[in-house]
């Protein structure tokens, strides 16, 4: 096994890359956005998981893209690809419970892992609407797993996000809006939620009987306070089992020489940056 | 072969009426009839009611020039050359424009319903979030859901009978006036050969009342029939067609150009308010035609955004710049 | 115009194949079974009809054979189509409405035009059952007209079929199972029903009000009240406009030389035959 | 590539239990599987549940060995190389057999909805006829409705409260245990590739826990991923893999063999009674293995079978007979 970087050696993103990729255990079908989980998930085909199967949202199923796509939509997603056809088959896909992972993004999560990313601030009178949903619920409501990837800010680790876009483990249910189990929402499509949170200060799991955050490991530098610190809910720190892994040398080189030698989603390390 | 489908791109846009239900083939920034959205732009339709399965660039265009009254989607931006969709959330934040929020599973389902002739989809996704909000229901709010043009509901939930499956939501199905295809081929008849994947537009063509396919080329139909398993929409579900070549720029067009990423990132560093808006579309959309962008466009932009054709698309350490 | 056959010329399968090819109009999309009903189809796209749009059940789409199929799965349907794909494709589009008519056989028909292609006596304790429906009931429910081809003996022209597969202008409304107008039963996918039913003695079309069958015309050399007499219920004989028409001698060539010169479907005249 | 898919003819035959629920690729008489369904003969398998969107010579043999105790379907015969599924006719006459009654449309609409991974579909064909009769309800009367292997309801009749489209008939998924497939290649990684029509072919594939794709060839899993678009299954969705050249016969397989005509027709005029059956069984079937099958069809009728390479079909003109 290649050697861990030393502080200094790589950057932030490279560690959430890298965490990122560590979450797919090889065989598993992988369900992709664009961005840094794409970096991750391609990482891991290169290291531990070579046989996982990759499927992009636009219906590219079991692909192999020869280089880093700039978007699941992209003309390089379907070379290589077992199939290339259409949402209808990747949706049908997700539905029946084919995908372990899925990997997503956030801009705001609450303790129950529930993630925004329609708006900020009263969905009814919104100042900012970002871009919406995406399948963003659809990946993370069938998936057995999901991994988020998110700045980490004080005001995005929120007691109650703007809007539920992704469904966390514990959701609200409609007309009345009290939150409850996911599992006794989803009955049969009920496979699992919100794996992990990978941010830019920790690693956070899930109690997935209470349904509470927890953080699992800190990024090199950071305490358990000062991450609790970070989050406007009581998050749960009495679980820390240590330091996030760092990158190693050789999946430092991947991602730079191989995966995104153009810097699309992730910069490489300045001489004089630090880690 | 007795109906003569051609019509030039100023007839093609005379076909969508002012408060029309519009549909477009593509995902996020690829494949998306441009042309057409410039000549929606230049002849100042108004009072659209896009439904998409996503939305890209495209609705951003749409929606800054005012086009655009309500909007049913799930996801607007430039992927990674814009970070959200500025002129949608100004819109909103003006409360100029009605968003109604789906899931982008529950779009696609919708668009599924309407192309099996069905009233309405079954899923489960996305159940517990706001997406299922019912304060959150746009167009009820807007009453304007009067159950023949707008569904009467916009979800209904409901309980599985046959086998305890839990709870699921029924969407209702999409119906539109009319879906605009960008597409690499169409036969003379009407048959669609799409390449690389074909997004949702099998089901937007047969969803949409009348369907307007705009293609890089037009080609002998005998030629597509020789292998028909290769084509995606049959004939008879294409009422008109046109050739525009480049006519999806800047989105991509799998095996032919890629996404003018340079082009995306300058609409969305200027366009996020009007002033910008109106400045961009004074010097790129309005006073022109298709062929006077291409020219405004240059050899040199094009040439570099060209697929290599045995690859199918545009290898990074072959392009200048990016 | 080509001429028409005398006597003698033709026989009673090429009479039925002509009138059911003349059902078609130009340009019109028709959902076609296996058998007579094909060489009716490609005998109009062959004279009056060359822009039909003929779809095949098991996945063909704008089809132009080269030679009749021998069933709608067979290889040879979906050389020179627009599309080829599966059934999915083909009950969407029958179901969005596309479909403007079907070639439909039975076994039995009552006045409403309601078929049974399921079995021959109680269902429940079946002495003989047939096929099944196949897509029988689907094209009907979905096409404006649908054109059925039957046999024609007294016990199969019938005041009650054994079992209704496909339905006719009046329908059983479940649970309780009294006839209603098929109107009041398919709301917004009402577009119509059979219009015709072409049997061995005559051809019948429906009042499309009181959902009744009436005479419409009589195969040469037979008289309205044998018709009259062949059928369970009262046949209404009161509208009837002539004689069938007879094959032309252009209609008989392209049946014989072109479609079906192995007489898989329609056997050639033979010199002492009668019509 | 890490998992080996490949399994012997025995092996996959092996996996389908008594009592499982089976589907089957294919469209009447054209690519079944049929060297598995005369393998599952010569295994002697027992209370087969047969799902079907259509049936066809197949379940004539499965029948007829009395393999099976219950078929949902809606056709049974052999085109017009026999009238109607004589041994179907017998076994429920008999009432040794189970026929619950679908429309084609719905049987198709049943296996999409498993295949999306949802409890029903909801349709508007069939209304006012006898397929909806309560009282046919055949798995309800013989109380098997578990709601977990077999859907509580055969149908579900409900209105449309979206946009007033009137009567909905609501039709359970099609679960199933086991689907076979007969297809013209497969890599060694499970991608399947289907040259003509796919039939029903991919929804099958998807809705069944367990699939077995049986290949007239396995080819390097790379040569079908140089054309992504013209695959029809993805790699995870096929559990095992086996070659079986012409192992379709009597079926026929586009572009590569034409239907057997005349071995359907002996089929169907010997095997009316169950001595009869029994007695082509006997000859064909017990006791063979592929390969002395093979050998007993002989050259001539096989290469008589053979599709033209550049025409895909069989034309009749080149053909002795028929």
């Amino acid at each position: 096994m290649s050697k861990h970087a030393l502080p200094g050696e790589y950057s932030l993103p490279d560690l959430l890359c890298c965490a990122a990729s560590r979450e797919v255990r090889d065989n598993e079908v992988v369900f992709a956005g664009t961005g840094l989980p794409m970096v991750a998930i391609l990482l891991a085909q290169r290291t531990h998981a070579p046989n996982l199967k990759l499927i992009f949202e636009a219906g590219t199923l079991d692909g192999r893209p020869p280089e880093l796509p700039t978007s699941v939509g992209a003309s390089c997603c379907e070379i290589g690809a077992s199939r290339s056809s259409g949402l209808n088959d990747a949706f049908s896909i997700a539905q029946r419970g084919y995908v372990d992972l899925g990997y997503l993004g956030g801009a705001e999560v609450d303790q129950y892992g529930n993630v925004n990313t329609t708006c900020i601030g009263d969905y009814l009178h919104s100042e900012l609407r970002l871009t919406g949903s995406g399948g963003n619920p659809d990946i993370n409501s069938f998936a057995s797993r999901t991994v988020f990837i998110m700045l980490h800010e004080k005001r995005r680790f929120v007691n109650n996000v703007s809007y539920i876009t992704s469904p966390g483990w514990r959701v609200k249910k409609w007309p009345g809006g009290e939150f409850v189990h996911r599992r006794d929402l989803y009955g049969s499509a009920f496979r699992g939620g919100p794996s992990a949170v990978i941010s830019t200060v920790g690693v956070f799991r899930f109690d997935e009987e209470t349904g509470c955050m927890f953080l699992d490991t800190c990024h090199p530098g950071k305490t358990p306070e000062e991450i609790k610190d970070l989050c406007q809910f009581d998050l749960d720190i009495s679980r820390v089992k240590g330091e996030t892994e760092v990158p190693t040398l050789e999946e430092l080189r991947i991602i730079h020489e191989v995966l995104d030698p153009e810097e699309i989603f992730i910069p490489k390390i300045k001489k004089h940056a630090h880690a | 072969m007795s109906i003569d489908k051609r019509i030039t791109l100023q007839q093609a846009v005379e076909i969508i009426k002012d408060g029309s239900r519009l549909t477009f083939s593509g995902f996020t920034i690829w494949r998306r009839p441009m042309a057409v959205v410039y000549e929606l732009i230049r002849q100042h339709r108004k009072g659209l009611h896009l439904i998409e399965v996503n939305g890209g660039s495209h609705t951003e265009f749409l929606v800054g020039a005012g086009c655009v009254d309500i909007w049913e989607s799930c996801w607007v931006g430039h992927e990674l050359y814009g970070k959200y969709g500025a002129n949608v959330s100004r819109k909103v934040r003006e409360k100029s424009l009605i968003v109604e929020d789906y899931s982008h599973a529950e779009m696609l389902y919708r668009f599924a319903a309407a192309s099996q002739g069905v009233p309405y989809a079954v899923g489960q996704t996305s159940l517990g979030t706001d997406i299922h909000n019912p304060e959150y229901d746009m167009l009820g709010r807007a009453g304007l859901r009067d159950g023949k043009r707008i569904a009467k509901h916009k979800y209904i939930f409901t309980e599985d009978s046959f086998y305890g499956a839990g709870s699921l939501v029924l969407v209702p199905a999409a119906k539109v006036d009319i879906a605009v295809l960008f597409v690499h081929q169409v036969g003379e008849e009407g048959t669609v050969r799409i390449n690389g994947q074909f997004y949702s537009d099998p089901e937007v063509a047969r969803a949409a009342d009348t369907t307007i396919v705009v293609a890089e080329e037009i080609v002998p139909e005998e030629y597509l029939r020789r292998d028909s398993t290769r084509n995606n929409i049959p004939s008879f579900e294409v009422d008109y067609i046109l050739e525009c070549p480049f006519g999806a720029h800047p989105s991509g067009v799998f095996g032919r150009y890629d996404v003018d990423g340079e082009f995306l990132k300058h609409f969305y560093a200027t366009t996020r308010t009007q002033e910008g808006f109106d400045a961009f579309a004074k010097e790129w959309i309005h006073g022109h035609d298709q062929l006077s962008y291409l020219e405004k466009l240059g050899w040199s932009r094009m040439l570099n955004l060209r697929a290599n054709s045995a690859l199918n698309y545009t290898p990074r350490k072959t392009k200048g710049g990016n």
